[in-house]
């Protein structure tokens, strides 16, 4: 679609209308995934190891199955074997087989009639271990003499002679290198870590899984996408994957955590082993600390040119990142890809390394790599700037890219609002606001590509003329709002004669999950395209009851009216009448779209932070927050604000508390949120937003997607705003006071 | 391991449920009483998902076995609106600010935010801050949710 | 596991004798109930105090100082004006344990008992000269408060003792009490460091002190060396500096998940030159 | 004819050539045909690559290339 195509006159979109799911949120009745029962259900609980790299020499689960009350116990053995690739991956992480490669893998799982029950029950298998040795810092898995995870699962990326953990590299840049750091006059070379980090969605991970002899199944789950759950708990299983029916339930956070599967398969194999009774299982907190997917650790050198007047002339990074015992999930390449996405650049080189270690298999975390790539660039074009006394703005907007520009990653970017959300940045009052002492302001950018999927929705008109929209993307944060209003300014009807049903695995074609801040953007296309379709057929009901060609009907606020030659000859027809007389004039009317949406356009972002940090003690509190970010078009502005808001914030936490803690016993230490310390609401300020819209020419209404970019920039520009404010330069998150303190009392430059 | 019978007052109504000793309040408000609306995040009182009151005083209902439900008084987030469903100016203003965005913590916010409101109808935002600091919420970054709190705090300042 | 709702102290005191196997005591049950739902510890036998006769009771002793009883949450300490008076301090460090709704639940005595050397209570109490009321098979005894944990996880109690009620001695004339603790958020973390001071004023002169020490030792501990460097002083800057010295002297910290020990030892002292200054404040009247 | 640009890490695979040229129509045709030319590049095909034609990351291998199209080859991107 082309830009002029872009409506831009709404009725509708870009109101903040009360969201379709609110009243069921706010008095609980709302049903998340440890909220539903089945009748005859049996309660699952799952035995896992203690160790973080060991063989299972015996599982002995006779005791437990001597109690009463307990129906079945699983083993690895109860699973089809002969698995490969990443159907290999979900199934060992799913139960070990022969090593256990992390503290927290499960090993075995049993289901009772109880949920107290099966804990005991799970408590009496006895596993006999033989502990290998283990390694669980990315540094430390690449030395040539680290323990070996896993033999011969380096893949083709990885040349000859690279140390034993390392199963992927990349490689990719444009320029000349060398002449580009020649013609600079500042060259800067650093290292950067963060620590691995977890979505912390507040909901645990439940099912309730059913699975008959027949190989006929259903499945009651929190996920972010159904469809994913069915592909994968088929393959972990060897069902087919059409037999089983898999229903979202309302979904408590996910943040990419909960786009792949990891007891899920375990309750089918129960429900199976125990007759077909459904099993429900539903994790503890320290299970989902332990025993899901975590994002990955990573290790950075970044290396810049500068000229005088903040030209960058060339970037080099070498990113190293474990992403657990499997292969595929480290995102080092989206890392890569995003870290100098905003400059232009006329030289750049990226190498990375995937590396195996004995930790949870990492799943995606909202724009997964893009935080780390922006802690690592970001930081020192921030410290560049103030070696050459730059403007950190300025010098963005200097090397901003823009609609026609080559990408850091290759292909030029279409159209992209970078230099709208600096502009808007420069301009906000906080960007002026004067700072007391030991207080600083920090700048930086992210980006994230966003992303269509594969999509299916259908829509179809009611009785009376009202409309119902079959979507297969989980309604995470106000998805069904933004879809209601689409469909509702599309059709030209009131958003409250909409509903937006988020619908199980039998009811539409395959759908990809919400994510890649996609929903709004894919389903949205998709929802609209439908109900396109579905006013074509009212056009064409009416057209046939006025007796004239379907193509001398429009369609205008939500009716159907001749147009050009015909224009004023019949009243217009509304959707309630043509919708009353479906039955007698053709039947149901429907819509439907599937397919991969294309022009997904990318979303850039600033965020602004005054901090102030104690000299004494090192703790830095956030004192003034903003984030400018381009959403293309904000159909609902206040879940956007909000996608901003809770993106922030959880860049803020892991730029100051949180990450992963592990012993020197290779076990998590700290897998509660006690100790993994998430923002609470008094760590935080009110969180100012600015929403850019530079539309989408992709999109029927302008989106880009908005739900990634936001998590990437809090990570450097904290610790630009630590630098500012006491001189001391962090570069391993996360920047915890003792590290803070540490590096002030060492000198300015930690 | 015997069960304990146990009789309490939950949102007004008088319940009657048999506990085990190791159950918590939450484990019998969900499994033994259907009333799912409280959500189990955490199960070491860090995220407050679970929040109840307990003869008045907000506790998280994981911290409090079953059995010490005998003879108390409980109200969950299914009794805060009117029993002929108008919602409290709270629960109102939670969806006018778009103070949810997954809804899961919302029940023990909503909870925790009534018994704030109850002793202090005019509370500051640090004040809101450190009462909801036992309140996890992911999604928000907790900007919105403050915002609806004060909000319904001055509506019910002004309704009075 | 077997759940006791005991109706007196020696019934309580009798069932924990006469238990063969792990019991344990409910009064808040915050630290409890965790262990349970986690499994590091299931009791065989769980006693509940909170339904003895006067477990919930603060009451004036006739010394002038508070008698509290093992079931009070610190929610309604925090709200006894009178207690909050005398010793803001304590009522303070107890108010930092946990969120609102662990408040409605948590009690200075489990605080104590659960044996944490970061327990925020604790060196408030100690600070105080708190004394503790035990009662066990053969009878009762008062204690004083830093007598009770020995170590992480562990008290001094006997087979079958428990903690009836903390009493706090009389305020007094010119004294004044704070604690403080640092965390690296603003709530619902162990304390990394914690730090209470008490003292009485003669003018402006510090005339007796007491300085308690939390997470940087096994146990809570008093630093009299601390106490030494400010009695007799103004809290003048050098006193200050003596007693951030002192402080840190006396840290012996371990490093965890939570803090390394240089950390704790230099946020020691400078959380005992803080604390030192509100609790002189106080004793000079100003309130807060 | 369209131009694809590999990435680094592929030109060991196509005796040091950063850009490739071949007859295609589509994405799959494009993918086959850089086969055909180089089988060392089965391996990272068969890994998964994600395709940008025109500035666009797109999937699967239906997408019309037309002639002249800016088409590049990336790591497979995943969604967060």
């Amino acid at each position: 679609m082309a830009k002029d195509e872009i409506k831009t006159p709404f009725k509708l979109v870009g109101t903040r209308v009360p969201r379709p799911d609110g009243l069921d949120k706010v008095t609980g009745r709302a049903r998340y995934g440890a909220d539903f029962s089945a009748p005859g259900m049996l309660f699952g609980a799952v035995v896992r190891s203690p160790h973080a790299h060991a063989r299972i020499r015996k599982i002995d689960a006779s005791k437990a199955l001597a109690l009463a009350g307990v129906k079945a116990v699983v083993t690895r053995a109860d699973f089809p074997t002969g698995l490969e690739g990443e159907k290999w991956n979900l199934q060992d992480n799913a139960m070990a087989g022969d090593v256990a490669f992390y503290d927290g893998h499960a090993v075995a799982a049993v289901a009772a009639t109880s949920a107290l029950l099966a804990k005991d029950a799970a408590k009496l298998i006895e596993v006999d271990y033989e502990i290998l040795p283990h390694v669980t810092d990315v540094d430390e898995a690449m030395k040539p003499d680290a323990p070996v995870i896993r033999a011969g699962a380096a893949d083709y990326s990885v040349p000859e002679g690279m140390p034993p953990n390392v199963v992927r590299y990349l490689d990719f840049g444009h320029g000349d290198l060398e002449a580009g750091f020649a013609a600079a006059d500042l060259v800067r070379e650093r290292t950067y870590k963060t620590e691995a980090t977890h979505q912390g969605y507040i909901e645990p991970h439940a099912c309730v899984g059913q699975l008959g002899a027949d190989g006929k199944g259903e499945m009651w789950v929190t996920t972010q996408g159904q469809w994913y759950v069915r592909w994968m708990c088929a393959a972990v299983l060897g069902l087919d994957a059409a037999q089983l029916r898999v229903t979202p339930s309302e979904i408590g956070g996910g943040f990419g955590g909960k786009t792949t599967v990891f007891m899920e398969p375990l309750s089918l194999a129960l429900s199976r082993k125990a007759g077909g009774k459904p099993v429900k299982i539903v994790m503890d907190r320290s299970e989902v600390l332990r025993a899901t997917g975590p994002t990955a650790s990573a290790s950075m050198d970044v290396k810049l040119g500068m000229t005088k007047d903040g030209t960058i002339t060339a970037a080099r990074a070498e990113f190293r990142m474990q992403g657990g015992a499997y292969t595929g999930l480290s995102p080092v390449g989206e890392a890569l890809q995003c870290a100098f996405a905003p400059y232009k650049l006329p030289a750049v080189s990226h190498i990375g390394y995937e590396v195996l270690a004995n930790r949870p298999k990492a799943a995606a975390y909202r724009a997964p790599g893009s935080p780390m790539g922006a802690f690592a660039a970001e930081s020192l074009i921030d410290e560049m700037c103030r070696e050459l006394g730059l403007d950190p703005i300025e010098v963005r907007l200097k090397n901003a890219v823009t609609e026609g520009d080559k990408s850091s990653y290759g292909p030029t970017f279409k159209s992209i609002g970078l230099k709208e959300v600096l502009a808007a940045t420069q301009a906000h009052p906080n960007y002026a606001v004067p700072l007391g002492p030991n207080q600083g302001r920090g700048v930086a950018t992210g980006f994230w590509f966003n992303y269509n999927g594969d999509t299916s929705v259908s829509m179809a008109i009611a009785e009376d003329g009202t409309a119902q929209v079959a979507v297969g993307t989980p309604d995470i944060g106000g998805s069904r709002a933004s879809l209601g209003l689409m469909v509702a300014e599309t059709l030209g009807i009131p958003y409250e004669h909409v509903r937006v049903n988020v619908v199980e695995t039998g009811a539409l074609g395959v759908n990809e999950p919400s994510h890649g801040s996609r929903a709004t953007f894919a389903s949205g296309k998709a929802a609209v395209l439908a109900t396109q379709e579905a006013i074509g057929e009212m056009c064409r009901r009416a057209a046939a009851e006025w007796g004239i060609d379907p193509e001398a009907v429009e369609w205008v606020d939500g009716a159907a009216q001749p147009s050009g030659p015909n224009a004023g000859k019949f009243p217009p027809m509304p959707i309630a009448e043509i919708a009353g007389n479906m039955s007698a004039t053709g039947g149901p009317i429907c819509g439907h779209w599937q397919g991969l949406p294309e022009g997904v356009g990318a979303s850039f972002g600033t965020h602004v932070v005054d901090v102030e940090v104690d000299p004494e003690t090192g703790k830095t509190t956030v004192l003034r927050y903003l984030v400018v970010q381009d959403a293309g078009r904000a159909i609902h502005p206040s879940y956007v604000e909000g996608q901003y808001q809770g993106g922030a914030a959880q860049g803020i936490g892991w730029a100051l508390n949180e990450e992963y803690v592990y012993g020197t016993d290779g076990r998590l230490q700290n897998p509660i949120f006690l100790d993994y310390r998430i923002p609470v609401a008094s760590d935080l300020p009110m969180i100012d937003t600015v929403i850019v819209e530079v539309p989408n020419p992709g999109h029927p209404f302008g989106v880009r997607g908005v739900g990634e970019t936001g998590i990437a920039p809090p990570l450097p520009a904290i610790a630009n705003a630590i630098a500012a404010a006491t001189g001391a330069r962090l570069r391993h998150l996360p920047m915890t006071p003792p590290k803070v303190l540490a590096a002030i009392r060492a000198g300015a430059d930690g | 391991m015997s069960k304990i019978h146990v009789s309490a007052t939950v949102n007004g109504d008088p319940v009657e449920f048999l506990a085990d000793p190791r159950e918590t309040l939450l484990d019998c408000l969900r499994d033994h009483l259907d009333l799912t609306g409280s959500k189990e995040g955490c199960g070491t009182g860090d995220c407050g998902a679970c929040s109840v009151l307990l003869d008045g005083r907000l506790v998280c209902s994981c911290l409090v076995l079953g059995v010490e439900a005998e003879g108390k008084r409980v109200e969950t987030i299914e009794g805060m609106a009117e029993p002929g469903g108008e919602l409290h100016p709270l629960q109102r203003k939670f969806i006018e600010h778009a103070a949810l965005q997954c809804g899961f913590c919302t029940p023990g916010i909503l909870v925790a935010s009534k018994a704030l409101l109850a002793r202090n109808p005019d509370p500051t935002e640090e004040e809101v801050r450190y009462w909801l600091a036992g309140n996890l919420c992911r999604c928000t970054g907790y900007d919105k949710i403050v915002r609806a709190v004060m909000d319904a705090a001055a509506d019910l300042r002004g309704a009075a | 596991m077997r759940y006791h709702c005991a109706k007196s102290f020696s019934e309580a005191a009798e069932i924990a004798a006469g238990a063969p196997g792990i019991t344990r005591f409910l009064a808040g049950g915050t630290d409890v109930l965790v262990q349970l739902r986690s499994g590091l510890v299931t009791p065989d036998d769980l006693i509940d105090l909170k339904q003895i006769p006067g477990v919930h009771d603060i009451s004036r002793t006739p010394e002038g100082g508070w008698r509290i009883g093992v079931a009070v949450s610190g929610a309604e300490l925090g709200e006894h004006a009178g207690v909050k008076a005398d010793w803001p301090g304590v009522v303070e460090g107890m108010g930092l344990v946990g969120s609102t709704q662990v408040q409605g639940r948590a009690t200075l005595a489990g605080n104590l008992c659960n044996g944490s050397p970061a327990a925020d209570s604790v060196p408030g109490l100690v600070a105080a000269e708190a004394r503790v009321t035990v009662i066990g098979p053969n009878g009762a005894r008062e204690v004083p408060v830093e007598e009770i944990p020995t170590g992480p996880g562990k008290t001094s109690l006997g087979p079958g003792e428990l903690i009836a009620a903390i009493t706090l001695p009389a305020r007094g004339a010119a004294g004044g009490d704070a604690y403080q603790r640092f965390i690296p958020r603003t709530e619902m973390d162990i304390a990394v460091v914690g730090c209470a001071v008490n003292l009485t004023l003669t003018g402006e002169t510090i005339a007796a002190a007491r300085v308690a020490l939390g997470a940087v030792a096994p146990t809570v501990i008093l630093v009299p060396e601390a106490a030494a460097a400010i009695v007799g002083t103004a809290l003048d800057d050098a006193a200050l500096e003596a007693l951030a010295a002192a402080a840190r002297a006396a840290a012996s910290p371990i490093s965890d998940k939570r803090g390394t020990a240089e950390f704790r030892t230099h946020v020691a002292g400078v959380l005992a030159r803080r604390v030192a200054q509100a609790a002189y404040a106080r004793a000079k009247g100003d309130t807060k | 004819m369209v131009e694809v640009n590999l990435w680094s890490g592929l030109r060991r695979f196509t005796g040091d050539l950063a850009a490739v040229t071949v007859e295609a129509g589509t994405t799959g045709e494009m993918l086959d045909a850089l086969v055909a030319a180089f089988p060392g590049l089965g391996p990272a095909i068969a890994a998964g690559v994600s395709v940008a034609v025109d500035g666009e990351i797109v999937n699967g291998r239906h997408i019309p290339i037309t002639r002249g199209a800016e088409i590049y080859l990336l790591q497979r991107l995943k969604g967060g």
